[in-house]
């Protein structure tokens, strides 16, 4: 932090003194202010929950969708600016697209990773382009099973059980770390994903959300798809009686 | 699409021209009430040779939309995967907006036409069904990029042989059900394999209703040759 | 009579590898009459490739705008393109000016877009009728490269030979002794119309099924059918 | 071209075959570099005939000329063959004559032999084969005939093409350059059971109004109307361009 306003930070093809290069931190830093995003990767599937903030009440429900198709069973995720994040998506689709035209098949997650981290990583060596301010999550379900990994803007990425991006990050991650994800079926990850986005939402600083929830799995025949309405009620249902349980054993606490 | 950058290709010092090399014969289309109905046998010819015997020809694109090629199959082959690229990226999209059979049509008629005028066509004619405005939708497009919609078509040989026995049927029956259009398609494609010397006994029969597609397939044609019992002159 | 066709017979000149050929015709009449106030094009529906029948019922007109339809016939596919650019074109005029596109407007528009492709041209014979801005009746004719010609009447296609004769000595009073030509009514240019594709439909097997007539006068456009003879 | 005489002294049996062999390969060799098509139009003209009631009439445009060049306005092509027959030569202007001169030897030996005026359906099988018999380098005109049987006096038409296939129609039929303006303008204007003076008017119209869009035809035109006791010729003011 020393070396802040000295003018290090002005472009992304140079590094401050101690050997940070401030755009890809500031870039992190716009990530942090959008809703929090987590990916829970089970034994028999691959689950999203975006906590999507609405500023106004006038906004349609379901406008502005933070989890996108990819391919017909590749899902991404998305927490910062919206519109660096369209950007990714378009990328990826292409590669995909572009992967099922050479070679017939879906592209194997890993290769999609592997292009999109490069594609982001490219946008941090330059100083006539800043790097995308958003970081995305990246999900399928393989033959050999559930795939998931996250990219941040300096196009590191890693393949992850589970992971959470976004304002309250930290707060969803220790409680991602107490869930056994290894042999969860997608069912119980909808739940914990939903209960633990209510959870880490603060009431006091963003009034209004909308969940958003998506899945692939075993039980979508490997499509890549909003969770069904009925499941993701229930979801909702039980996150939110959840939320009651948490607030009654607070005031316990005290 | 995105082709090699060609040339602009004048008239007169075009030294090659296009052929088709592994083909499909006719292709049968049908309208009935409540829904359309595409038939055709899944023979790839290689000239006068019947080399490969199991070439479906007949496609659901999607909910609303059944195609059925003639032709070149390798061009038909490309126009597939380009075909299921465009409805994969559309459900991709996720908005609730899903290709119409008129929609597919038009864009058909174009990418044909386009190909016709740089005098490097796709050599097919298709015929494309589904519901349109919860009407049934037939349509077809040949390698000129001429297109036309009409309640029974047909293409290749089909036209001669098995469109004037469809108008036959249609003027006893105007609205048919999904039963007789397929018996009638049937009883076309048994004709065909009597007189089209590229025909199969084994045939595709795509239907598109208001409640689902089903492709079925591979399909026989019933085959009565009594009549070379009838036959003198030759053993 | 026959052996007009068989004279290619005679120019065989050795084996030809079959070259693609870019063009088709597919059979199909216009005809256009105007009056003082009102205009009449017709067209008949069948879409035909040498012997056989595409379909009965396809319309060869393309409304444009209320006062304005075009009759096109030849190679169909240049035909759909020809007009599917025609109304995109008019599109983009409305969008520019405000205000849709007079008939004399399309005529010159549609001249410089067939001349445009002078050297791989749209094979087809267009007749464009309609209310000039005066609300007057006007018939455009126009060869495949764009050569324009405004008339009161004109008849296109692949009767078009066996009509034009007969519009010019029944509409246009050619030949005929002690007769002073008038602007013709409506009623009889309805009667003429249909006697003439009644006759096309015996002689030209490229004509038949049914004809569509589009009346376009300042109250809009109304659209009639008649059946002709289908074999 | 080919068979320049008729009949002649007869070489022997292989000898004539391989004659005839090498006439008809030159005649094919000669056709295969002149399309025949540009015939038709090298000289112009048109005819037509019509069926009235107990008449026939047939008329024809009087131009002679060479491709655009016109060259004479008084160029007959409807020739008398007969009392109440008459036929008319459409194309290639020598072949008109030609044709008619042959047709006219055979049918004087006919009406000698058979000492009576010959059927209309008789000469017509007599042009018919005088044309088959050139099948292979063939005249090129589209006969007209129109004529009244010599005992029932019934009308009769026909026309061929160029090898003599031959159509009897019940209405009328239309030879020449602008044959397509031709039926289009008959179809129309033609009726059962015209009078000779409809009749003559009928065809009059057909034909000027037909040639008056055919660059190559027209420059006057003659009617001959043909009934049991008169034969009625006119010729017809036309537009003289």
């Amino acid at each position: 932090m020393s070396s802040i306003g000295t003018g290090y930070d002005l472009s992304a093809s140079q590094f401050s003194p101690d050997g940070r290069v401030f755009q890809v931190e500031y870039a992190q830093k716009a990530v942090e202010n959008s809703g929090t995003v987590i990916g829970l990767r089970g034994k028999d599937g691959v689950v999203f929950a975006v906590e999507k903030l609405v500023t106004s009440k006038l906004y349609e429900p379901g406008a502005n969708r933070r989890i996108f198709n990819i391919d017909k069973n590749t899902g991404m995720a998305v927490a910062g600016l919206i519109s660096d994040a369209r950007q990714i998506v378009e990328t990826a689709r292409t590669e995909a697209m572009n992967y099922r035209a050479q070679y017939g098949s879906n592209i194997p997650l890993q290769f999609l990773n592997e292009r999109v981290s490069m594609y982001m990583h490219a946008y941090t060596l330059y100083s006539a382009v800043r790097p995308f301010g958003c970081s995305i999550i990246l999900g399928a379900y393989e033959a050999d099973g559930p795939v998931m990994y996250m990219i941040d803007p300096s196009g590191v990425s890693y393949g992850y059980f589970g992971c959470a991006v976004g304002k309250a990050k930290q707060a969803a991650k220790t409680e991602i770390e107490k869930l056994k994800l290894a042999d969860m079926s997608c069912k119980e990850l909808v739940k914990e994903a939903a209960r633990i986005i209510y959870l880490v939402h603060d009431e006091l600083k963003d009034k209004q959300f909308e969940l958003e929830l998506s899945w692939v799995g075993a039980d979508t025949k490997g499509v890549f798809q909003r969770v069904p309405p009925e499941v993701f009620q229930e979801a909702e249902k039980s996150a939110k009686a959840a939320m009651e349980d948490e607030s009654d054993s607070d005031t316990e606490d005290m | 699409m995105q082709g090699s950058a060609k040339c602009i290709v004048s008239l007169d010092n075009f030294n090659y021209f296009r052929a088709p090399i592994t083909t499909g014969t006719s292709v049968l289309g049908i309208t009935f009430d409540g829904g359309v109905a595409i038939a055709a046998d899944i023979l790839g010819s290689y000239g006068s040779l019947a080399r490969f015997r199991d070439c479906p020809r007949v496609m659901k694109v999607n909910d609303n939309i059944i195609l059925g090629a003639g032709g070149d199959y390798a061009d038909f082959q490309y126009l597939k995967d380009v075909i299921e690229q465009k409805i994969l990226e559309e459900e991709c999209l996720d908005d609730g907006f899903s290709l119409k059979p008129r929609a597919l049509h038009c864009w058909l008629t174009r990418v044909m036409y386009n190909r016709r005028s740089k005098l490097d066509p796709f050599w097919n004619n298709f015929i494309v069904g589904g519901m349109q405005d919860d009407e049934p939708f037939l349509g077809t497009v040949d390698k000129l990029g001429t297109a036309y919609l009409d309640r029974h078509i047909a293409t290749g040989y089909g036209a001669y042989i098995a469109l004037p026995l469809m108008r036959e049927e249609a003027e006893k029956k105007p609205n048919m059900t999904e039963k007789d259009a397929h018996k009638l398609l049937v009883k076309c494609l048994q004709v065909l394999y009597y007189r089209d010397a590229r025909s199969f006994p084994k045939f595709q029969l795509a239907t598109l209703t208001r409640d689902g597609v089903r492709v079925e397939g591979p399909l026989n044609v019933e085959q009565n040759w009594e009549v070379a019992h009838l036959v003198r002159g030759y053993l | 009579m026959a052996l007009d066709v068989a004279s290619d017979y005679y120019n065989f000149s050795g084996p030809k590898t079959a070259r693609f050929n870019p063009y088709s015709e597919n059979g199909g009449s216009v005809v256009a009459i105007a009056g003082d106030d009102f205009a009449l094009l017709a067209s008949d529906t069948r879409l035909s490739a040498d012997f056989s029948i595409y379909t009965r019922e396809q319309s060869k007109l393309f409304r444009l705008s209320d006062t304005t339809v075009l009759g096109c016939t030849g190679c169909w596919c240049d035909t759909l393109t020809l007009t599917r650019i025609l109304e995109a074109r008019m599109q983009m005029y409305l969008h520019e000016h405000n205000k849709p596109m007079s008939t004399p407007a399309v005529a010159q528009m549609l001249a410089t877009m067939l001349y445009y492709k002078r050297f791989f041209p749209y094979y087809v014979s267009n007749v464009l009728a309609g209310l000039d801005e005066e609300g007057k009746g006007c018939v455009y004719s126009y060869d495949p490269i764009g050569h324009c010609e405004l008339s009161t009447y004109k008849a296109r296609g692949s009767a078009g030979a066996l009509l034009q004769p007969l519009l010019d000595n029944q509409i246009g009073f050619q030949n005929m002794e002690n007769v002073t030509p008038e602007p013709i009514k409506m009623d009889r240019a309805m009667a003429i119309l249909k006697d003439v594709f009644i006759s096309a439909a015996e002689r030209d097997i490229h004509t038949g099924d049914s004809i569509l007539i589009n009346i376009i006068t300042k109250d809009g456009i109304k659209v009639e059918k008649f059946n002709l003879r289908r074999d | 071209m080919a068979g320049l005489c008729e009949g002649g002294n007869e070489p022997p049996g292989s000898l004539r075959a391989i004659c005839k062999l090498l006439f008809d390969l030159l005649a094919l060799f000669i056709e295969r570099f002149m399309p025949f098509q540009s015939f038709m139009i090298y000289n112009g003209g048109a005819i037509v005939a019509m069926k009235g009631k107990k008449c026939v009439a047939i008329a024809a445009d009087k131009r002679f000329g060479i491709q655009n060049q016109t060259l004479a306005f008084d160029f007959q092509k409807i020739f008398e063959m007969g009392p109440h027959l008459f036929i008319g030569l459409p194309g290639l202007a020598t072949d008109t004559q030609t044709v008619h001169q042959r047709l006219k030897f055979r049918l004087n030996l006919y009406e000698l032999n058979e000492n009576r005026r010959i059927h209309p359906k008789t000469f017509a099988s007599m042009v018919s084969n005088l044309l088959y018999e050139k099948r292979f380098g063939p005249y090129f005109v589209k006969p007209v005939i129109a004529g009244l049987d010599p005992k029932t006096f019934e009308p009769y038409v026909c026309n061929m093409d160029l090898i003599g296939s031959p159509n009897e129609p019940e209405d009328f039929v239309v030879g020449g350059t602008c044959s397509e303006q031709l039926y289009g303008m008959c179809e129309v204007l033609w009726k059962p059971d015209l009078e000779p003076d409809d009749l003559f008017e009928t065809i009059s119209q057909a034909l000027v109004n037909a040639v008056d869009s055919d660059a190559i035809s027209g420059w006057g035109a003659v009617v001959h109307v043909i009934e049991k006791d008169k034969i009625t010729t006119r010729s017809i003011k036309t537009r003289m361009d």
